[in-house]
C-alpha cells in the first residue's frame, strides 16, 4: 500500500498524471476517490473490499474527469480488461492513462463487508477470472495472488439450462419483475460509452421505457448483446443493481457462447480484435438451414 | 403455460415473421411464387437489404408484437450481394439464439437459413417446416401473459 | 509393422520365385507379411470382364477378411491382382450405392479402410530399412524398370508415383546398388493375359520392349509382375528366331533383384526358374561389399 | 398527419383469382393516415399508372403503395411514375402480394388477410419513408489501362480518341504484347507486326495518353469515378529522358547468351536490351538478374565488373543506381487487359490442380515446342529469319507434327475450358510451314475443328485441302525421342488405326492461361475470377466487359481465351462504356446509402469494422476555433453499397440506413 502511494504521489508531482483514480476509505468501506494532490495520496487504499471497476472513470461519458486529460488509474485484472476495451474502442489513448496495476487473487462481493476472502464471502466475478495479474498495466504491485477460493451455491447456468424454455422464461420474468429501470447497470458499465443509450432513443422506441417486464426483457437482451464479445466479467452491473437481478448470470452465459464458438476470451490485450465485427469463413452454422 | 388442447392446436394459426434479405432469400421467395409452390400463408415477410442489417432487436420486437415465430433468412456463405454481411449476420445470431433462449425464447421458434435466388423450393420447406414446427409448439403466448401479470 | 499379404493365383505357382523372394526380403528388411486367411481370385483373368458388380465383390471380400484380420495394409505383388484390389477399393470410397450393395452381398461388417499397395510401393516405402540390409550392392549393373501396363495406371486408382513417369523402382534398384538406365518402352504394355492366345502379339510387343531395353544399355529387366515376367521370360527363344542374334536378356523380379543386393541366396530367390540364365547377375553379386561400398551404396 | 394512397393490383387473374382485391383495397383505406384506396385489373398499365398520377394530385398524396407484384417486377415503373405525378420517387413502395401471396396459396380468405397485412406493413413502413435525392459523385475523366497487348492498346486509344486522358501501365519494357511476336495473323494472314506497329506507335505520340511501361500497379483505392492508383515505376538502369534509343549499349554488352523472352526462349539478347526492334518505348531495360555489375554488386563486389554501356553511351542515359519510383495516378475508371500466358507441359506447375505432360516428356524432348515457338521461328523477325528450323540442330523439319487441345479440354490435366484460338492457329501454322518447307508434312492431331468466326472455317479448309495438311482426328498418347527423330505415338479415331510417326518437330497447341499474378491484381481491384484466374463479367450475356465492381472493366484473354478480334471488341466496348461515363461530369447513384447522426455517435466504429467496402471513415468534429470535439464516423456516399451492416452492429443505431431507417422498420414491424 505504501508502494501505490508512493507511486501516485510520484505521478502526481512529475505531472505524468493529473489525477490518480484509485480507493480510498470511505465510512462503509473503501469507495472510489480521486487524488489530484501529491500530498493527498497517502489516502490511497487497496484490499479485497476494493470492488469497484474504476475504468468507468475512464469512459468520456464522465465528464468531470475528462478536463485531466492525463489520468493513472488503479486497476485490478478485470478492471485491466475494461482499459483494455475502451482503448480497442478508441475511446481512451493509451497514451493517456498510466495503469497501476494490482496483482489479485480475488475481492468480496461488496465493499461495505469484512474483507477477508472465505468460499462464502468472495464475489461471484472472479469465480471464472482467470487473470492474477493486470498484464496491460504500466506499474505492478502487490504480491503475487493464488486463485480465489471457489465459491459455494449450485451452477446457475447449467441449473437454468436444464430447464425447459417456458421454465427459464418464468425464472426471468421473476427476476425482471423487480427491475425499476433505473439503469444503474448501465452507468456503472466501464463498457456502456454511447453519448445516447439505445434504450434513451425514441425514434423508433425500441425498447420500453418504463419498468413493464417487455421492456425490462428487452432491455436486458440488448444489453447483453451490446456485451457480447466485449463484457470483462467485472460484475460491477450485479453489484449495483439495487434489485438485485441476477445480470451476471446473462452475461456468463453470453461470454461462454463468444469463447465456445469464437475461441476467444476478452483479455487485456487491447490490440487483440474483438469477436463480433469480425468473422471466420468456417465458423460454426448448424443452427442455420 | 398451460397446457394446450390438441383441439387448440389444431385451430391455432401461426403468425410468422420473416426477415430476408433483398437479394437471396426474397429473390427465391419470388422464384417459389413463380413456380407457383404452394405453402403455408403463416409468414409475413419484411424485407431488407441483407441479413447484416437484421438486428435481433426485429424478433425482440416481432415477439413483443405478437408473432409465434420468426424466420431470418439470407444469402449462402460466399454469395452475400454485399460480400460479408452474412458473415457478420452469423456471428450476430450465433450469440442472440443462444441468449434468447436463456432468458425464456425457445429456439425452435426461430428459424435461420440460407434460401439463394434459385432456391424457391428450399424457401417453401423453410416456410413449411417452419410453420409445422411452431404450429407444433403452440401460440407464444408468454408477452400475452406477461400483461395478465401486470 | 505388420503387413496384408495378397499372394494370388500367380505367386501359388508359375511365379512361385516372387513369392519365395519377397518372403526372403520382407523378413530381412523387417516387413512383417500376414498372409490374409482363405483369401480368394482376385477376378482379374475372366471375372472382371463378365460382370461388373462381381469384379468389385470379389475383390471386396478380400479386404473385408484382411479388415477382420486388423490389417491396415495389403500387398498385392501380382500388378493385375494390385489393380482389381484398388480398383475395387477406389470405386466403393467413390459410390455410396455401389459400396452398400457389396456389403449387402457380403453380409460382412465392412468399411472398406484397407490400403492396397503393389509391390514398387511396398519397398519404395521402406527404403530406409532395405538399405540398411543391403551387403552386395549390385554396382556397375544397368537395369531396365519395366512398369508395365497396370503398376500406375490409372492416375485416380493407384496415385503413388507418377503416371507418365514413374521413379519409385528406379529409386528401389538404385537402392540395391544398381544403375537403372532411361528408356523408351517402361511404360508399354507386355500383352499381359493374351500370352496363349494371341501369342504373335505378345511376342511382337516383347521384342520392342527388350530391344529397347538393349539399346539403352541395360543388362537385365527388372519387373514388378508375373505377367511381365512370363511374357518378357518365356518368350525369349520365339523372339530370338526374329532377330539377327539371342537377346539373353535376364528378367528378374524387383525383389530378387533386391535380394541378391542383400546377399540372399539364390535358391531362396528362385533365380533358377528362369528360362534366360540370371548367372551374370548372380555373379555381380557374389563378391561382398567392402564397408566403405556400403557407405557409398 | 400522412396523406397515404394505396393501390391494389388484380394483374389481371394472376392476384384477383386468390386475393379478394376490393377487399383489400378497402381494409388499407381503413387504416390510419391513407386517404386514397382502389383496386384495379393491371395497375402497370398505362391507364393503371394514370389512375396513381391522377391521384397523387387529386388527393395531394405523400406516399404510395402499390399491392402487386414484386418490387423486383415493378418497382422502378411505379416509382418513375410518382416521380413524373410530381412526388419524390422514394415515396413510393410496392407490397408483394403476388409471388408472395396470391401465386402461392389457395385459400382465399387466408390469401387475402395475407395480403393486407403485407400492405398494411407497408403502409406503415412508407409513412417514415422521406424524400431522396440521387447521390452525386464526381468523375475524374481519365482511364487507367492495365496491360498494353493490342487490347489495351485499343481501349488507350479508343479512349483518348473519345477526348480523355488514359494511362496506360506495361509489365514488359514494351508494349505490344503477345501480338507483337506472331508472324501472321489469321485468317487472313496479315502480318502482325504490320498491323500492331502503327497502333503502339498512335500510342506512343498520342497526347492524351501516359505511357507507362516496365511499371505495375501496386495499390488501388477508391471507387467508380475517383480511383486512386499507385503505380510502381520498375528501374530500367537507364534514364528515359536522355536514351535516344540508339542501341549502342545493346551491342558493346559482353553478355549477349540471355535467352530472349521476346524469341520464346529460341533467340538470344544481350543484358542490356530492347524486347525486338520495333520496341514502344525504344528505351533499353537493364536485366539486372543477367548484368554483371548487378551480380557482383549483389554479391558485395568491391569493383564493378563491367560498365561497357555507360561508357558507350554518348547520351549519359546509363543509371547503374537507378531504384523502382512509386506514382499516384488518379482515374475515374480501369480497364483490366493483362492477357494471357501459355500453359506449358513441365512437371512443376503452379497450382495444384494443373498437371504436366509426362507422356511427352515434361517439356525435356528437344524439338517439342509450343505455338508462340513457332511463332517466332514463321516470323520474319524471328531468330531464323522467317525459315522454319528446329531448335536442336537447325535442320529443316521434313515432318511436323502439331497436337491441338494440349491441357485444354482435358480435366486430367486440371483444365477443362477450350482454349479457342488453337484450332485456327494451328490451321495457320500448317499454311505457314506448306508454303516455307516444300515437300514437307504437316500432320495435325485434334478433338474437334472448331472454327466459328468470320472466314475461320473457309480457313481451315484451305490448310486442309489446298495446303496438304493432314488432319488425324485423335489423340497422341505418347511421345519419345529415338535418336534424329521424335516416335509420335497416336491413334486415327476414323480409321481407327494406331498411328505411329517418326516426326522431325512437334508443336504442342498449349491452353490459353491468364497471366501469372492476376489474383493479386483482382484482389487489388476488388473483382472476381474463376478458378482458373480468369476475371469474371459482370453477366455473362447482358454485361460481358464490366465487372463487379463498379468502374472496373475487363478486355481481352484475362476474362476468358480471346483471338485479336475478340480481344478488340471488347476493348473498344470498355471504351464506349468508359467515355459514357466519363460523358458526365458528376456521376448519379441511388441513395440508399448509409448516413451517420454525427451528435450521438460515440466513436467505437464497430461500423468501420464491419463495413465490406471500408465506406466508414474517422470524422473529426471541432469546434469553430478548431478544437477537436470527438472523432465520430463518416459515411463516404460514393462507396458505400446499403447493406445496413453498419446499423444493425450500432449500439447506439446512431447510423441509419436510408431506405431502410430504423423507423421504418420498427414501424412495419410494429404493424405485425
Amino acid at each position: 500500500m505504501q508502494a501505490l502511494q508512493e507511486l501516485a504521489r510520484k505521478l502526481l508531482t512529475d505531472k505524468t498524471a493529473n489525477v490518480v483514480i484509485g480507493w480510498g476509505q470511505g465510512p462503509r468501506g473503501p469507495r472510489p476517490i480521486f487524488v489530484t494532490q501529491p500530498e493527498h495520496a497517502d489516502r490511497l487504499i487497496f484490499d479485497t473490499r476494493c470492488v469497484h471497476n474504476l475504468a468507468t472513470y475512464l469512459n468520456p461519458r464522465r465528464a468531470h474527469l475528462v478536463p485531466f486529460v492525463k489520468k493513472a488509474v488503479v486497476v485490478k485484472p478485470c478492471d485491466a480488461r475494461a482499459v483494455a476495451g475502451l482503448i480497442r474502442e478508441t475511446q481512451v489513448k493509451r497514451e493517456d492513462v498510466v495503469l497501476i496495476g494490482m496483482r489479485c487473487g480475488g475481492v468480496v462481493r461488496d465493499s461495505d463487508m469484512d474483507g477477508k476472502l472465505t468460499e462464502a464471502t468472495v464475489s461471484p466475478r472472479c469465480m471464472d477470472c482467470p487473470d492474477r495479474e493486470p498484464k496491460l498495466a504500466d506499474h505492478l504491485m502487490g504480491e503475487e495472488a493464488s486463485a480465489p477460493p471457489k465459491g459455494k451455491g449450485p451452477d446457475m447456468i447449467a441449473k437454468l439450462d436444464a430447464m425447459s424454455p417456458a421454465e427459464r422464461w418464468e425464472f426471468w420474468q421473476k427476476e425482471l419483475e423487480r427491475c425499476v429501470r433505473c439503469h444503474a447497470c448501465r452507468e456503472v458499465c466501464p463498457m456502456c460509452f454511447c453519448d445516447r443509450c439505445i434504450a434513451d432513443k425514441s425514434m423508433p422506441q425500441w425498447i420500453e421505457s418504463s419498468p413493464h417486464p417487455r421492456g425490462n426483457l428487452s432491455w436486458q437482451m440488448t444489453r447483453v448483446m451490446h456485451m457480447a464479445g466485449r463484457c470483462v466479467g467485472c460484475g460491477e452491473c450485479t453489484r449495483a443493481c439495487p434489485v438485485d437481478i441476477p445480470l451476471g448470470l446473462i452475461l456468463r452465459k453470453m461470454t461462454q457462447t463468444v469463447e465456445e464458438r469464437f475461441g476467444y476470451r476478452v483479455s487485456d490485450d487491447p490490440t487483440v480484435p474483438a469477436p463480433m465485427g469480425a468473422y471466420r469463413l468456417d465458423d460454426k452454422q448448424e443452427f442455420i438451414l | 403455460m398451460a397446457a394446450k388442447t390438441s383441439t387448440d392446436k389444431a385451430s391455432f394459426k401461426p403468425r410468422i415473421a420473416a426477415f430476408v434479405c433483398n437479394w437471396c432469400t426474397y429473390t427465391g421467395a419470388d422464384l417459389a411464387g413463380t413456380s407457383r409452390l404452394q405453402m403455408a400463408p403463416n409468414v409475413r415477410i419484411i424485407r431488407l437489404p441483407c441479413t447484416g442489417r437484421i438486428d435481433p432487436l426485429f424478433i425482440i420486437k416481432a415477439f413483443e408484437r405478437g408473432a409465434d415465430g420468426v424466420i431470418v433468412s439470407g444469402c449462402h456463405p460466399a454469395d452475400c450481394h454485399y460480400t460479408s454481411g452474412n458473415y457478420h449476420a452469423r456471428r450476430r445470431f450465433a450469440v442472440a439464439r443462444d441468449v434468447f433462449g436463456f432468458m425464456g425464447i425457445d429456439p425452435k421458434r426461430i428459424t435461420f437459413s440460407w434460401v439463394s435466388a434459385s432456391e424457391g423450393g428450399k424457401w417453401a420447406e423453410v416456410v413449411n417446416d417452419t410453420t409445422a414446427r411452431v404450429q407444433e409448439l403452440g401460440p407464444f403466448s408468454a408477452y400475452r401473459e406477461m400483461e395478465a401479470r401486470v | 509393422m505388420k503387413i496384408g499379404y495378397f499372394p494370388g493365383c500367380s505367386l501359388d505357382f508359375s511365379a512361385k520365385e516372387f513369392d519365395t523372394s519377397l518372403q526372403a526380403v520382407a523378413t530381412s528388411a523387417g516387413m512383417e507379411l500376414e498372409e490374409i486367411k482363405d483369401w480368394a481370385c482376385c477376378g482379374a483373368t475372366s471375372g472382371h470382364a463378365t460382370n461388373h458388380l462381381l469384379s468389385i465383390a470379389l475383390p471386396a471380400r478380400t479386404l473385408a477378411l484382411a479388415e477382420e484380420q486388423e490389417l491396415e495394409r495389403v500387398v498385392a505383388p501380382c500388378a493385375a491382382c494390385y489393380s482389381r484390389l484398388a480398383t475395387a477399393r477406389h470405386e466403393m470410397a467413390e459410390d455410396k450405392k455401389l459400396f452398400s450393395k457389396v456389403t449387402g452381398i457380403l453380409k460382412r461388417d465392412f468399411t472398406n479402410s484397407v490400403q492396397v499397395m503393389n509391390i514398387a510401393e511396398l519397398l519404395r516405402d521402406n527404403l530406409p530399412a532395405i538399405k540398411e540390409k543391403v551387403t552386395h550392392p549390385l554396382k556397375d549393373l544397368k537395369v531396365a524398370c519395366y512398369y508395365g501396363c497396370l503398376l500406375v495406371r490409372p492416375p485416380k486408382v493407384t496415385g503413388f508415383d507418377d503416371t507418365e513417369d514413374p521413379s519409385s523402382m528406379e529409386e528401389v534398384c538404385r537402392a540395391a546398388g544398381a544403375t537403372p538406365v532411361k528408356w523408351n518402352k517402361r511404360l508399354d504394355c507386355c500383352g499381359g493375359g493374351f500370352s496363349l492366345s494371341r501369342t504373335g502379339s505378345v511376342i511382337r510387343l516383347g521384342k520392342e520392349i527388350l530391344e529397347d531395353a538393349q539399346a539403352a544399355g541395360a543388362q537385365a529387366v527388372v519387373v514388378a509382375c508375373p505377367m511381365c515376367h512370363s511374357n518378357l521370360d518365356l518368350r525369349q527363344k520365339a523372339i530370338a528366331e526374329q532377330t539377327a542374334k539371342p537377346l539373353e536378356m535376364p528378367i528378374l523380379f524387383i525383389t530378387q533383384l533386391v535380394g541378391l543386393a542383400m546377399g540372399i541366396s539364390e535358391q531362396i530367390l528362385g533365380l533358377n526358374r528362369h528360362f534366360v540364365s540370371a548367372q551374370p547377375i548372380i555373379a555381380k553379386a557374389t563378391v561382398k561389399a567392402l564397408p566403405a561400398a556400403r557407405e557409398e551404396a | 398527419m400522412s396523406r397515404i394512397g394505396v393501390f391494389v393490383c388484380h394483374c389481371g387473374e394472376n392476384i384477383g383469382r386468390t386475393v379478394d382485391c376490393a377487399a383489400v383495397a378497402q381494409a388499407c383505406g381503413e387504416l390510419p393516415g391513407v386517404v386514397h384506396s382502389i383496386d384495379y385489373k393491371y395497375m402497370c398499365s398505362d391507364p393503371g399508372q394514370a389512375l396513381v398520377k391522377q391521384a397523387v394530385a387529386e388527393h395531394k398524396l405523400d406516399g404510395v403503395v402499390v399491392a402487386a407484384c414484386s418490387p423486383h417486377m415493378h418497382e422502378k415503373t411505379f416509382r418513375k411514375t410518382v416521380a413524373n405525378a410530381g412526388i419524390n420517387r422514394f415515396l413510393c413502395e410496392m407490397a408483394n402480394v403476388r409471388e408472395h401471396c396470391s401465386w402461392i396459396h389457395e385459400d382465399r380468405e387466408e390469401a387475402t388477410q395475407k395480403a393486407i397485412d403485407l400492405t398494411r406493413f407497408i403502409v406503415e413502413k412508407i409513412k417514415h419513408n422521406v424524400p431522396l435525392e440521387p447521390i452525386k459523385i464526381p468523375v475524374t475523366r481519365r482511364a487507367l489501362v492495365i496491360g498494353g497487348g493490342i487490347a489495351g492498346i485499343q481501349a488507350a486509344l479508343d479512349i483518348a480518341d473519345g477526348g480523355c486522358e488514359v494511362v496506360l501501365v506495361e509489365k514488359e519494357p514494351s508494349i505490344g504484347g503477345h501480338m507483337s511476336q506472331l508472324s501472321e495473323t489469321f485468317p487472313t494472314l496479315d502480318c502482325s507486326q504490320c498491323i500492331l506497329t502503327p497502333r503502339m506507335v498512335e500510342v506512343y505520340q498520342h497526347p492524351r495518353i501516359k505511357l507507362m511501361a516496365y511499371a505495375e500497379v501496386d495499390k488501388v483505392e477508391g471507387y467508380i469515378g475517383n480511383f486512386t492508383v499507385t503505380v510502381r515505376q520498375k528501374a530500367r538502369g537507364v534514364n528515359a529522358s536522355l536514351c535516344n534509343g540508339c542501341g549502342e549499349c545493346q551491342k558493346v554488352c559482353p553478355n549477349k547468351k540471355i535467352a530472349s523472352e521476346f524469341d520464346a526462349g529460341l533467340g538470344k539478347r544481350p543484358a542490356i536490351y530492347v524486347p525486338f526492334p520495333q520496341a514502344v518505348p525504344n528505351i533499353p531495360v537493364i536485366d539486372r538478374a543477367n548484368c554483371a555489375l548487378y551480380k557482383g554488386r549483389a554479391r558485395n563486389a568491391k569493383k564493378d565488373a563491367c560498365k561497357k554501356c555507360e561508357e558507350v553511351c554518348g547520351r549519359k542515359a546509363i543509371d547503374f543506381d537507378q531504384q523502382d519510383t512509386f506514382l499516384t495516378e488518379k482515374v475515374g475508371a480501369i480497364v483490366v487487359a493483362t492477357g494471357y500466358q501459355l500453359y506449358n507441359i513441365k512437371k512443376e506447375q503452379d497450382k495444384e490442380a494443373i498437371s504436366g505432360y509426362g507422356e511427352y516428356g515434361y517439356g525435356t524432348i528437344p524439338d517439342v515446342i509450343d505455338g508462340l515457338q513457332f511463332e517466332r521461328l514463321a516470323s520474319a523477325s524471328g531468330p531464323t529469319g522467317g525459315k522454319i528450323l528446329r531448335p536442336s540442330d537447325g535442320k529443316e523439319p521434313k515432318t511436323v507434327v502439331f497436337l491441338q487441345c494440349i491441357g485444354s479440354r482435358d480435366p486430367a490435366k486440371g483444365i477443362d475450358y477450350c482454349s479457342k484460338i488453337c484450332c485456327m492457329y494451328i490451321a495457320k501454322h500448317t499454311m505457314l510451314y506448306h508454303h516455307k518447307v516444300h515437300g514437307g508434312q504437316a500432320i495435325v492431331f485434334f478433338m474437334d475443328i472448331r472454327a466459328g468466326g468470320k472466314g475461320y472455317d473457309e480457313f481451315t479448309r484451305r490448310a486442309i485441302e489446298e495446303n496438304d495438311a493432314l488432319y488425324v482426328r485423335g489423340r497422341v498418347s505418347k511421345m519419345y525421342r529415338d535418336g534424329d527423330v521424335i516416335k509420335v505415338l497416336g491413334f486415327d479415331t476414323l480409321s481407327g488405326e494406331p498411328m505411329h510417326i517418326d516426326a522431325d518437330m512437334v508443336v504442342l497447341a498449349t491452353a490459353m492461361r491468364p497471366q501469372p499474378g492476376i489474383e493479386s491484381l483482382a484482389q487489388k481491384l476488388s473483382v472476381s475470377y474463376d478458378r482458373f484466374g480468369f476475371i469474371n463479367e459482370a453477366h455473362p450475356k447482358l454485361r460481358p466487359v464490366e465487372t463487379n465492381t463498379a468502374g472496373v472493366y475487363v478486355a481481352g484473354a484475362c476474362q476468358a481465351p480471346r483471338d485479336i478480334p475478340d480481344a478488340v471488341a471488347m476493348a473498344s466496348a470498355t471504351a464506349s462504356k468508359i467515355l459514357g461515363l466519363f460523358s458526365a461530369s458528376e456521376l448519379e447513384r441511388e441513395p440508399l446509402v448509409a448516413q451517420v447522426d454525427q451528435g450521438t455517435c460515440a466513436g467505437c466504429f464497430h461500423c468501420v469494422r464491419v463495413c465490406p467496402y471500408g465506406a466508414v471513415e474517422h470524422f473529426e468534429v471541432k469546434d469553430r476555433k478548431g478544437n477537436l470535439i470527438k472523432t465520430v464516423a463518416q459515411v463516404n456516399k460514393g462507396v458505400c453499397q446499403g447493406c445496413g451492416t453498419c446499423q444493425a452492429n450500432c449500439p447506439s443505431k446512431s447510423v441509419e440506413l436510408q431506405g431502410f431507417t430504423d423507423q421504418q422498420i420498427f414501424a412495419a414491424i410494429n404493424a405485425f
